[in-house]
């Protein structure tokens, strides 16, 4: 233990602490903006750039950097010394003299970092003028980049390529012109960019933002022309009651489909379901795959979950020869929306032009997978607005409609009905949990002897077990974050010597409860835990824990499908993958 | 993402080269330095196939390229001309000399002429300070330069 | 034909013309003439002696006698008496300061000790691309002593007792760093020397490079030795094709002849070499961001700890040296601790190279010991300022450096003292200026230099920097106030204190110093709006003289503007009408000055 | 090429290249060993030295002084450039300076031949540590 104080305050810390840490122990909080952790969750971006959390140490010539000086024996730390604020504040007027003004218009307004910091410390003037940079603004359909916002902490650098592996984003140029962009400051959408989002996760600042697409949503409440339908993931539930106050981890699944129908939409479904329907497909295809794997057929394995959409535009762009590994079963937003417009529209007697399918999402990729062209019928899309958890929460403060003071209310039926299976899908294993209940008693035609799977939950980066199926040990592997993928992908490449038969994977940390659409945990990483806990505790608490089980599963295969991965369903919620690398493509 | 075109001569010229350091991403400095010294600057297409050989996201590649002065996005002039602007040449007047150049070339510093003929840059130090102010043209050193002197070398490549 | 029997050398250099070396030279002449005399005795005009306070200076040989102040009517007593009788004249002779006796051999004569060549002992000597002329003047000695006869402990030990400090600025002591990394234990570790000077005005590791490169390829395999390391890295600067060359041609021939790769000598010991280029990034001095560079990514800097000495080139121990600092390892192995810090002051030992530029008549690169002073090094080595103007600053370190004035020409320069007067040592650049130089205008430059040089990744540096240059654009253009001067210094003290590396830390000093030292040109550049070294354009203007223009119009047929017209002025005695420049349209180029031959144009 | 395989091959190796060396300078014909060593980094390569290195051995050549040239590196003098030494056997080694064609033509003609000296000479103001 080492033994310094700060502030005058004696703190004792293990070795290795950092100031920023030992401070925070000890009940001081120093400001920090480039800095960014998600404690287990294997990121961390410590740059020490923006020399926000300067502070004074005694005996030493300079300032030292809270967040990057490991605290030593003696040590005496002045956190708020006459030199120490001068240095944070002029340092904080020198990014805001570099930085637009207008707070007001900014989407970030309220959950910017910068902004607070610029409140808390008391910033009334810049007194530096000069020039500003200035980039064109830049669109994907789920990022929005306005890099004149940029205060080049990198986080969306490190998250870009150390956590995701995507590689889109670099630091470019240097000095004064340095910014954070894809090669050539092209357009992001020409880049590798996979459209997870995690850089708008971890943008301190208003410089990478979602496309809005509220007022789309708006528009097509108030035409009467279309009857606008509603779909939730799962993760949204335990993750928008922040937006409003609530303590990390409450689950508002009722109170959710309340606000819902007070936004007027016409019917308030669960993606939940569908959720179970992708079990049915999924697993059925893994079993199919299994199967003729013991007969000695040819046949892709270990296979992949298809769930995440960063993760397809991420093989589809880096494993174009492992393409036929993923499952072909479509995301449950897209099974979702094949089934609305395909099955429901009819049943609810709305042409398929009039119906909108809007789907609640924690994710930004989910913007960009309702336009993959397989998604739509004659350019009529199956999902047509995807707005993210903070979207939903702008959307129902816009129309007065404080989350707390509604009642809990039920879904509506027929696509409303889920299991506990379903909603874990909003963490990381959770497909694979689910997947698990229920291939293993439709292959061994027992009951589980147990229905949690405590060796796919967790926040390890990747995680291997092996399951037995009635005597066949089954290998898993569950990742989240593509770095992690990519080393699995890799493997698969070079043989799967682990002979892993089935993958999960997730693009974002602690998969879907961290994902980019949710409410911003400013590397919070407690936050996050707290919405897995919530999303365990609603799969403990709901009646049926097997999709296989969900009567209305059960109901629109006898009514409509006939049988998994027959041939209506391969129609309607399996696609199919493209190859989206780079080529090399040489001209005589 | 962009399909490369660049012609097949080229391509090999680039991934002989990654090849010969053994298509190692650590080496991207020395590749890039090698294929600037065949092509003269590294145009997008030329760092796609870098990154793609090297295994790395051009990205990357290209934020290598963008941070070091040394490497070039713009092909330069039939006769690149570039001014030293080191502390001896600065103190000893080479900006009268850069001014001059730019006057009677009409062009910007960084930017090439109309015709292609002529590039002007500046650089720091190529240590010759003794001969303060210092140009180069290509690889030829012109040293103790006064602005007047500028005409008259430039007459030497019309 | 003539065979001459003796010289006499007159230093024809610019302070010892001003004092008349060149009527001495018609007196000699003359009187040899007269004496019969013109074909035994040679009188030549030299290049300068650098001994410009006591010229002018006359030089007999073949017995090297050295006579100074020589006045023009001393060439009569110098023929009579020296050349003819043979008697050194002694009034003439140099006095030796320290005990007031004269000194005839300039072979003894300590101003000629200004200069030590110890880093620089073979440039100049050996033919670089020859490996046995290095060996015939004791190259690889150093080498073969360490593998033969000492330990690696040992070797760390004598340069710990040499007190060799780093020679890239900061002045870290190298033995102390040597043995840091040979303490780390590891599979692998890495020499690196940083060549990559990047310091605008500054060319000593060019020149050590280019000069003498099997003293680099020498040392680094000794601290290879002395820190366990069998692999070397070289970090040169791609702009430096000939040092690069050379390099490669010693170390060829070292592999040739066994002082380099398997087996060293039959000792046993393995260590190779190789090059990594650099790019152009001034910041890669840094060391943690030359390491991140000869990695392959982009040379930015890192937090230290952890030191390179724990953590350096791939995640290994790894121990970064100068070119200097290396080139001055194989003398001390072979020399001795105790010989190397007998010179030098108490806390920095040795010489430093320095390369002096500037408004100085020898620019050149010179290596002077520890201690001596900035005015022996501008007055008795740089032969002076130009063309006879007044000292105004000298600028050491480069862009990290500060500018010093007059006050401190009698400072002994060491690193702290350096330090201490608002400056560094830094690499070695020295920049003399005369009065012809505009402080806040050099501070400008050199912050200049600092913007286009960051890494930006720390706020500090990228955008404190920049607008550090603003303000002191704004100054130098005539629209800066006294609130600027208090923000310019606030700002620079704040960068100073926590910008990330030391570039950045470093980067302020050109403007802290000239706001110490020239607080007067800054005030007067915001509140007078005056330059009085005619350097900002902003603040000057052309003005024709009425009374001198003989209005032959030359002025205007030059003016890249037009905007010179003729006046109906005609002055007395003249016969056309005088000229006047329009200040409007006047973009101060000062073609029209060049271009009169009458001294009618002057800055006002 | 041998590999020098001790401490004790390497001295008896600088001995003989220093012998070589000697004999050289106590040799009868002083003509025949003048040594000329042009300074010849960038300073000194960008003021001309290469090109003047080359007429003055064109120039011994015509003139039968058979003159060993060789290239070194900076000298120090860039103020000078291009520079180079001459020891003629049995005199101190002089510094020329702004050596251009007919400045090295004088240096052989005049200096070397006829020990007459000419201008350009810089007098040199370090010491060395050589013993």
């Amino acid at each position: 233990m080492i033994n310094l104080t700060i502030d005058n305050k004696p703190v004792q810390v293990p070795e290795g602490t950092t100031i920023l840490k030992a401070a925070r122990m000890a009940g001081i909080d120093i400001p920090t903006l480039c800095y960014f952790e998600l404690d287990g969750m294997n990121f961390e971006n410590k740059p020490g750039g923006c020399r926000v959390c300067m502070v004074e140490v005694k005996g030493r010539r300079n300032l030292a950097p809270a967040c990057a000086t490991d605290v030593m024996e003696g040590m005496e730390v002045l956190t708020a010394s006459p030199r120490a604020l001068n240095a944070r504040k002029t340092v904080l007027e020198l990014i805001l003299s570099d930085h637009p003004n207008d707070c007001l218009q900014c989407e970030k307004s309220g959950d910017c970092e910068l902004q607070n910091l610029a409140a808390r410390m008391g910033i009334r003037n810049i007194p530096f003028q000069g020039e500003q940079s200035h980039y064109e603004k830049d669109t994907t359909l789920s990022v929005y980049r306005d890099m004149d916002k940029c205060v080049y902490c990198r986080r969306c650098e490190t998250m870009c390529n150390k956590f995701q592996s995507a590689g889109a984003l670099s630091g470019v140029n240097r000095g004064f012109p340095s910014v954070v962009a894809p090669a050539f400051q092209q357009k992001l959408g020409d880049s590798s960019c996979i459209n997870c989002g995690q850089c708008v996760q971890v943008c301190p600042v208003g410089a990478l933002t979602l496309v809005d697409n509220i007022q789309n949503v708006l528009d097509a409440i108030a035409d009467p022309t279309k009857t606008v339908i509603v779909q939730t993931a799962p993760a949204v539930r335990v993750a928008l009651g922040e937006e409003f106050g609530m303590e990390p981890g409450q689950i508002v699944t009722g109170k959710m489909a309340a606000g819902l129908r007070r936004l007027g939409f016409d019917r308030v479904f669960d993606t939940d379901w569908s959720a179970d329907l992708t079990i049915m497909e999924e697993g059925t295809e893994l079993l199919g795959r299994l199967k003729k794997a013991l007969a000695g057929e040819e046949v892709k394995l270990p296979m992949f979950t298809s769930c995440c959409p960063a993760w397809v535009a991420f093989y589809e762009k880096n494993f174009p020869d492992l393409l036929d590994y993923p499952s072909t079963a479509k995301s449950p937003q897209g099974m979702f929306g094949a089934v609305a417009k395909n099955y429901m529209a009819p049943k609810m007697g709305v042409k398929r032009e009039d119906m909108v399918v809007v789907s609640i999402m924690p994710c930004l990729a989910k913007k960009s997978e309702l336009a993959r062209e397989e998604l739509s019928v004659n350019g009529n899309r199956d999902v047509d607005f995807s707005l993210t958890t903070r979207e939903l929460a702008h959307m129902l403060k816009q129309c007065n409609i404080d989350l707390n003071q509604l009642p809990e209310e039920d879904f509506d039926n027929p696509l409303g009905q889920s299991t506990g299976a379903a909603v874990i899908f909003g963490a990381t294993g959770g497909v694979m949990e689910a997947a698990l209940r229920t291939a293993y008693e439709v292959h061994t035609g027992k009951t589980l002897p147990r229905i949690d799977f405590e060796e796919t939950r967790g926040f390890q980066g990747i995680k291997e077990a092996v399951i037995d199926f009635d005597g066949f040990p089954l290998k898993i592997a569950v990742a989240y974050s593509l770095a992690n993928a990519r080393k699995l992908m890799e493997e698969v490449r070079n043989g799967n010597p682990n002979g892993y038969h089935f993958i999960e994977v997730m693009a974002c940390p602690g998969g879907c409860i961290g994902g980019a659409g949710q409410p911003y945990h400013h590397g919070k990483s407690d936050i996050i835990r707290r919405r897995m806990e919530a999303i365990y505790r609603e799969d403990a608490g709901k009646p049926i824990r097997k999709s296989h089980e969900n009567p209305d599963i059960v109901a629109i295969y006898k009514e409509y499908y006939g049988e998994p991965c027959g041939h209506l369903s391969h129609e309607q919620l399996h696609t199919h993958y493209f190859d989206r690398s780079d080529k090399l493509e040489a001209t005589k | 993402m962009a399909n490369i075109k660049l012609s097949e001569d080229k391509v090999n010229v680039i991934k002989d080269i990654c090849k010969s350091f053994g298509n190692n991403s650590g080496e991207v400095i020395n590749v890039l330095h090698q294929v600037q010294g065949k092509f003269g600057y590294l145009p997008a297409a030329v760092q796609e196939v870098i990154a793609h050989e090297l295994n790395m996201p051009v990205a990357k590649v290209y934020g290598i390229v963008s941070f070091y002065s040394f490497f070039t996005m713009e092909p330069k002039g039939e006769h690149p001309i570039d001014i030293c602007l080191g502390t001896a040449c600065y103190v000893r007047g080479a900006e009268k000399v850069l001014d001059a150049f730019a006057r009677a070339l009409n062009v910007e510093v960084g930017k090439c002429t109309a015709d292609g003929k002529f590039s002007l840059n500046t650089l720091r130090c190529v240590g010759a300070c003794g001969l303060a102010p210092v140009a180069m043209i290509g690889e030829k050193v012109y040293g103790r330069l006064t602005p007047d002197m500028v005409p008259g070398i430039l007459a030497e490549y019309k | 034909m003539a065979k001459y029997k003796m010289h006499i050398l007159i230093c024809g250099g610019t302070g010892c013309k001003s004092s008349n070396s060149l009527e001495i030279i018609d007196n000699l002449h003359n009187i040899l003439a007269e004496k019969g005399l013109s074909n035994d005795v040679q009188v030549i005009k030299t290049g300068c002696f650098g001994f410009c306070e006591k010229g002018p200076i006359v030089k007999i040989m073949p017995d090297n006698t050295f006579y100074t102040n020589v006045k023009p009517e001393d060439a009569r007593r110098i023929v009579e008496e020296h050349i003819i009788k043979g008697r050194k004249v002694p009034e003439l002779l140099y006095t030796n300061p320290e005990n007031k006796e004269h000194v005839s051999d300039s072979k003894h004569m300590d101003f000629y000790k200004k200069q030590i060549r110890i880093a620089l002992r073979n440039c100049g000597f050996v033919d670089p691309e020859n490996i046995e002329e290095s060996i015939s003047r004791g190259g690889y000695e150093g080498l073969a002593k360490c593998l033969t006869e000492m330990t690696p402990q040992q070797v760390i030990d004598v340069m710990k007792a040499s007190g060799l400090r780093g020679r890239g600025g900061a002045g870290f002591p190298t033995g102390l760093k040597w043995e840091l990394c040979a303490k780390n234990q590891a599979d692998q570790k890495y020499v690196i020397c940083n060549a990559d000077e990047g310091d605008p005005g500054a060319f000593m590791d060019r020149s050590i490079l280019e000069g003498d490169p099997n003293s680099i390829v020498e040392a680094m395999a000794i601290c290879g030795y002395a820190i366990g390391a069998t692999k070397g890295l070289v970090y040169i600067r791609a702009e430096y094709p000939l040092a690069i060359d050379r390099l490669k041609i010693a170390i060829n021939q070292a592999r040739e002849y066994g002082l380099l790769g398997e087996d060293i000598l039959g000792t046993g010991f393995n260590f190779d070499i190789e090059l990594r280029y650099g790019a152009g990034a001034f910041v890669c001095g840094e060391e943690t961001a030359l390491i991140h560079s000869m990695e392959g990514m982009r040379g930015e800097p890192t937090l230290k700890p952890p030191f390179p000495a724990v953590s350096g080139y791939m995640g290994k121990p790894s121990n970064v040296n100068n070119v200097e600092t290396f080139a001055n390892v194989p003398v001390i192995i072979t020399k001795g601790a105790e010989w190397f810090s007998s010179i030098g002051t108490e806390k920095s030992k040795g010489t430093k190279v320095f390369a002096l530029a500037g408004q100085i008549n020898n620019v050149g690169l010179i290596e002077v010991p520890m201690g001596i002073t900035l005015r022996e090094i501008i007055y008795e080595i740089g032969g002076g300022i130009k063309d006879g103007r007044q000292f105004k600053a000298v600028q050491t370190g480069g862009p990290s450096g500060g500018c010093l004035t007059a006050r401190h020409l009698d400072t002994a320069i060491d690193y702290d003292s350096l330090v201490a007067a608002g400056s560094m040592m830094g690499s070695g650049g020295m920049v003399v200026m005369d009065e012809t130089s505009c402080m806040p205008a050099i501070a400008k430059f050199y912050l200049e230099f600092t913007c286009e040089e960051s890494c930006g990744k720390c706020t500090p540096c990228r955008v404190g920097n920049k607008r550090l240059c603003e303000l002191l654009e704004k100054i130098t253009n005539g629209t800066g106030t006294m609130d600027d001067l208090n923000a310019l210094r606030n700002l620079a003290s704040v960068i100073k204190d926590s910008a990330l590396c030391g570039l950045g830390q470093t980067s302020p000093n050109p403007v802290l110093s000239t706001l110490d030292n020239f607080w007067d040109e800054y005030v007067e550049h915001v509140v007078d709006k005056k330059c009085r070294a005619g350097v900002c354009k902003k603040l000057m203007s052309y003005v024709i003289d009425p009374e001198k223009c003989i209005g032959c119009g030359k002025c205007a047929k030059g003016c890249p503007v037009d905007t010179i017209v003729r006046t109906d002025y005609i002055a007395p005695g003249h016969k056309l009408a005088s000229m006047r420049i329009e200040v409007s349209k006047c973009i101060k180029c000062g073609a029209c000055m060049g271009n009169c031959k009458f001294g009618a144009i002057s800055v006002k | 090429m041998t590999k020098v395989k001790s401490l004790a091959d390497l001295k008896a190796m600088r001995e003989k290249l220093q012998s070589n060396l000697d004999i050289r300078e106590k040799a009868e014909n002083p003509e025949s060993l003048v040594q000329v060593k042009v300074a010849m980094a960038t300073c000194g390569i960008a003021a001309g030295a290469k090109q003047v290195m080359e007429h003055m051995m064109q120039k011994a050549d015509e003139l039968g002084i058979a003159a060993v040239f060789t290239q070194t590196g900076c000298m120090g003098y860039c103020h000078a450039e291009p520079t180079l030494e001459v020891r003629v056997p049995g005199k101190d080694p002089i510094v020329f300076g702004h050596v251009d064609n007919n400045r090295a033509d004088e240096i052989l003609t005049k200096y070397v031949q006829q020990g007459e000296l000419v201008e350009g000479i810089i007098p040199v103001n370090y010491e060395t540590i050589d013993k």
